[in-house]
């Protein structure tokens, strides 16, 4: 019911685009219609679209499981990640619609600095058309030229790669400068922090053992003696603070965000 | 199962693997779910003042002495529960600074926050009754790159020689350049934050620093929302429900060993398959 | 009145940090350079890691989660490095999946350059699933229908005919997972993943304290810890890759900065005295 | 050193040319802010975004929506991607409330997924507590002193701190000691994530300074 019979037929193929094309103009067709809704009636759209998808996994994670440790909704699993991983993606690529959207109208109403969105705009194009068709290339979807093949890997191996990791690196002298004028040993707290910070910093590398065979045990023992209650008391707070969001954001409960 | 279980192999699929993670998931909801309904009823919940509200006040204090202003950063906090969260604070500290016409700065580096912060910020200096104080620039957004971002804050701090700084949110490895800068033009810096990896930078740096739950309490207490206050009074139950099962449950290890029933039946795999049916 | 000039420890509080920077970076250069090598006493979680690695059988299959894109290149490609070649001695077979869109292709290529060593070939005893952006809802996928949740590997390729994969329909037939990440991704795995699956951890420095809890309890079956980690794996393993060769200057790095806490503490201390000394 | 290796003369040597450029450019931020980090910071940005398009592409789009309605027919795939799009109402003024349908649907996924997030992670570091030994006898018999002290330590810590973490009840007295140790604890375990922090932080700028010296500079290391 949900598979048409001969999808790689010319015929097939001529109904998929047809449903295709029905479904999206259905669908956004439907956007009027929603909007011609009271406040109160759209609210209860998004309430209930939020109940019933948090629902489906809750059920499926409680139900009583057979033999096979299934119920009758582990087999929708399948098919909710497809969805999910689908959405996830327009979620993300709106991200880099809105970054787009920003840098072209700064470029058309030449705003202030203007020239480095331009910058941005001509590497956004260069970069999505190069990793688009290498990654189609590697499926065999379309031939790999050695164009192809030196233009990505000069614009990701040997660009974007070392911007990137140039980029976060620059945190380490931040550290140091800060470490020098900032961090001041002005109570008995910063006092701790500060003594374990450094017992843990020079017990860890190789250095420490060469000072003294016992430094490494002394961190290790700090580590998983006295940090790992830590730990594990701030991974309840976590856990029960998470539990408790989830189940108001899961009944639209939390206000001001939704 | 035992064995599987003391290899440590213990993720589950469905609550069918352990039934004791069910019912304790059941307890805490209804908890969380009845302590908000009383909170909504009007009953008044009581919450703790925490000790970083003084510092707050202490820091408002001493800066309307100095006449200098102050700057609240929600960081790069992205639109959302924590960002609505840090955005009361900073209403509360607004507040305050209105009464002594201190000025203020509230940098951002997101969008949506910055439309929210300065009708935020202009209802507290309504609620005040200095509207007359309110003034749009104060709220900037500076910019969506991080380096870009703490670099716009870092020359600010030092520009106008802040008397008093203040950071709520959510915090990345620019937290750093905020209270390295706020430090060296002798600021006094407090910070709350639920970004644990960014804490140690603030303890370093800040005169007091706000951690983890206590960032929810502090605007659960300054705002009085009925479900941010329930949902707190249901999650402190919760921890001490641990607490007592973490205890409890300790003593009867000691008692009758680890693979004694009674203590299977606290989260062992397969502990209360005699009562509802197991996984396998 | 008579003016002074400012005294040493003015002078040092107010020290340009360009200067702190050329300092840090000029200890880098060195410590690189230094020839020596120090033996590192292997720590208990990289220890764990090792033995429970050297416990595989030869076909065993292993999924690496790599979520690591450049930025954390310096702690997460040594690490990726010595888990491939520990697994290719051991003639283990694994697959590898990104949730970060970079780390797609960083790993592939890693894998692609790594995997000739040990005369492993493509599809025989190694794949790659590509990216997927719900980590939670591919794992539970997995656990359920690996090949129709997983559909085709960055190849294009079917994963039901991958040779290495015949007859594998679910997570649960995978031995181990190790996950390579600098982002919180390993409470997925635990979370999410089967339980008949083990469970190993190479995160970046930055996230390997709060794991300790995760250690404890069994969660995690073992830990490198970032470039320090993959030195003492290294060791273990008997080669020597980048962490050994970063580990020197990690260790002097740390000298100078605790170094540097301490003067800049001391340096207010001084002046602050001082200045009570003049009124 | 030979010099006609090093210089940017082959294919494989002005690409490593380009790398050592782009980190010069970044790392001249530290000078001071200037138009040369400007233009690749921009180039980064646009970079990072345009080859994320490459595995959203083909590794989603193509593999779960286009492959299962074109080639495999099922049909009823085409609803999904237009529902998808409301999204994109978000920039709009009159619509962007419908962007929140697809967002709810986010959002309950991810609140339904967590409770067995919580029965497998949380649940099972409760366990893993509770079945500590808190003294020595025939019930626990590889239960030793260390182990047993270990364990009283790993208790005291969990619960002083937890109970720092409260808030719906005045803490007088011994509680709030107690909560005061607990913050005294919390100390401890922010000082390891410092210490590792920094250690991390190190390795990223090593490694930077690595490639400068052996791939660049071409000394052996």
């Amino acid at each position: 019911m949900w598979q048409i019979q001969n999808p790689n037929t010319p015929t097939g193929q001529l109904i998929l685009w047809m449903i295709v094309l029905g479904a999206f103009i259905m669908i956004m067709g439907l956007v009027p219609l929603l909007h011609a809704l009271p406040p109160r009636g759209r609210r209860a759209i998004i309430v209930i679209i939020t109940f019933i998808t948090g629902l489906f996994f809750a059920i499926e994670f409680f139900l009583p499981i057979n033999k096979e440790q299934k119920n009758f909704l582990t087999d929708a699993i399948q098919p909710a990640q497809q969805a999910v991983q689908v959405i996830t993606a327009l979620a993300l690529a709106l991200g880099t619609y809105g970054l787009v959207r920003l840098h072209l109208r700064n470029v058309v109403q030449q705003r202030a600095q203007w020239g480095y969105s331009l910058v941005l705009l001509i590497s956004f194009v260069m970069m999505a058309t190069f990793s688009i068709t290498n990654t189609l290339s590697e499926q065999g979807l379309v031939e790999k030229t050695p164009l192809l093949e030196q233009g990505f890997k000069l614009l990701f191996d040997y660009t974007l790669v070392q911007l990137d990791a140039a980029m976060f690196s620059l945190i380490a002298f931040y550290i140091f400068s800060a470490a020098y004028r900032a961090f001041r040993i002005r109570s008995v707290e910063a006092g701790i922090l500060m003594f374990t910070a450094i017992v843990v910093m020079i017990g860890v590398v190789p250095l420490g053992a060469t000072i003294s065979p016992y430094l490494p045990g002394v961190a290790n023992w700090i580590l998983t003696s006295l940090n790992a209650p830590v730990q594990r008391a701030i991974e309840f707070g976590v856990g029960i603070g998470g539990l408790a969001m989830a189940i108001r954001l899961w009944l639209s409960l939390e206000r001001g965000v939704t | 199962m035992e064995t599987l279980w003391l290899s440590g192999l213990a993720q589950y699929q469905h609550a069918a693997d352990n039934w004791f993670a069910a019912i304790l998931i059941a307890v805490i909801a209804t908890t969380v779910l009845v302590s908000i309904a009383i909170a909504r009823s009007g009953a008044s919940l009581y919450i703790r003042r925490i000790p970083g509200l003084d510092a707050i006040d202490e820091a408002i204090g001493r800066s309307t002495e100095m006449g200098r202003p102050v700057t609240m950063i929600p960081g790069m906090t992205a639109f959302g529960v924590v960002a609505v969260q840090a955005l009361t604070i900073f209403k509360y500290i607004t507040k305050q600074i209105a009464r002594f016409a201190t000025p203020m700065r509230l940098l951002t580096g997101d969008a949506t926050v910055y439309a929210v912060a300065q009708e935020a910020i202009q209802d507290a200096y309504n609620e005040a009754g200095r509207p007359d104080l309110y003034d749009p620039d104060a709220i900037r957004f500076l910019s969506d790159r991080q380096f870009a971002f703490a670099s716009g804050v870092a020359g600010l701090i030092q520009r106008e020689r802040v008397a008093a700084n203040f950071m709520f949110g959510e915090f990345f490895a620019e937290s750093l350049i905020f209270a390295e800068t706020g430090n060296i033009v002798g600021a006094i810096q407090v910070a709350g934050t639920i970004s644990f990896t960014q804490v140690p930078f603030f303890v370093a740096a800040c005169d007091y620093t706000i951690i983890g739950d206590e960032f929810y309490a502090t605007s659960a207490y300054l705002s009085r929302e009925p479900v941010l206050l329930g949902s707190l009074v249901g999650q402190d139950i919760a921890k001490l429900l641990f607490v007592l099962i973490a205890i409890t449950g300790a003593v009867l290890t000691s008692i009758f060993g680890a693979d004694a029933p009674v203590v299977k039946l606290l989260g062992q795999p397969g502990g209360w398959d005699a009562f509802f049916g197991g996984g396998q | 009145m008579q003016t002074r000039g400012p005294s040493i420890w003015e002078r040092m509080l107010s020290i340009d940090r360009r200067i702190l920077y050329l300092l840090l970076f000029a200890n880098i250069v060195l410590f690189l350079l230094l020839p020596i090598r120090m033996r590192a006493a292997v720590s208990p979680p990289v220890q764990k890691f090792y033995d429970e690695i050297e416990k595989l059988q030869p076909g065993d299959l292993v999924m690496i989660s790599s979520n690591w894109s450049a930025s954390t290149l310096a702690e997460n490609q040594p690490q990726l490095e010595a888990v491939i070649r520990h697994l290719m001695r051991k003639k283990a077979k694994f697959t590898l999946i990104s949730v970060e869109a970079q780390s797609r292709d960083i790993s592939y290529r890693l894998a692609s350059r790594l995997t000739p060593e040990g005369g492993y070939e493509y599809g025989r005893d190694w794949a790659h699933f590509g990216f997927v952006t719900n980590l939670i809802v591919s794992i539970k996928g997995m656990v359920n229908n690996l090949p129709d949740t997983i559909k085709k590997d960055v190849r294009g390729t079917p994963v039901s005919e991958l040779p290495l994969l015949k007859g594998i329909t679910s997570l649960r037939q995978y031995k181990m997972i190790i996950d390579v990440t600098p982002s919180a991704t390993v409470p997925f795995w635990i979370s999410y993943a089967p339980k008949e699956t083990k469970i190993l951890y190479c995160p970046t420095s930055v996230m390997a304290a709060e794991a300790y809890t995760f250690l404890d309890s069994g969660q995690i079956k073992g830990m490198i810890t970032g470039a320090k980690g993959a030195q003492e794996y290294e060791q273990l393993l008997g080669i020597v890759g980048l962490g050994t060769r970063f580990v020197n200057a990690i260790s002097f790095s740390h000298v100078l900065i605790i170094l540097f806490i301490f003067l800049g503490n001391l340096a207010l201390f001084m002046n602050r005295r001082q200045m009570r000394q003049e009124g | 050193m030979d010099l006609q290796q090093f210089l940017p003369l082959s294919l494989d040597r002005i690409n490593v040319w380009i790398g050592v450029l782009c980190t010069l450019a970044i790392y001249s931020l530290l000078y001071r802010e200037n138009p040369l980090y400007r233009f690749f910071e921009h180039m980064y940005i646009g970079l990072a975004a345009g080859y994320s398009l490459g595995p959203l592409g083909v590794d989603i789009l193509y593999r779960y929506w286009i492959t299962p309605i074109w080639v495999q027919g099922q049909w009823a795939w085409a609803f999904l991607v237009p529902f998808g799009m409301y999204l994109y109402f978000i920039y709009s003024e009159r619509y962007g409330w419908v962007s929140r349908l697809v967002i709810g649907a986010l959002v309950g996924t991810s609140a339904g997924l967590f409770f067995q997030e919580f029965a497998s992670r949380y649940v099972v570091q409760l366990h893993s507590t509770l079945s500590r030994p808190l003294w020595m006898s025939s019930a626990n018999p590889e239960a030793d002193l260390f182990g047993v002290i270990t364990n009283w330590v790993f208790i005291i810590i969990l619960v002083s701190v937890l109970v720092y973490f409260t808030f719906s009840y005045p803490q007088k007295g011994v509680v709030k000691n107690v909560a005061t140790a607990g913050r005294w604890f919390l100390m401890i375990g922010l000082g390891a994530i410092f210490g590792n922090t920094v250690m991390a932080r190190m390795a990223l700028l090593i490694g930077r300074i690595y490639y400068l010296l052996s791939d660049w500079l071409m000394i052996r290391i």
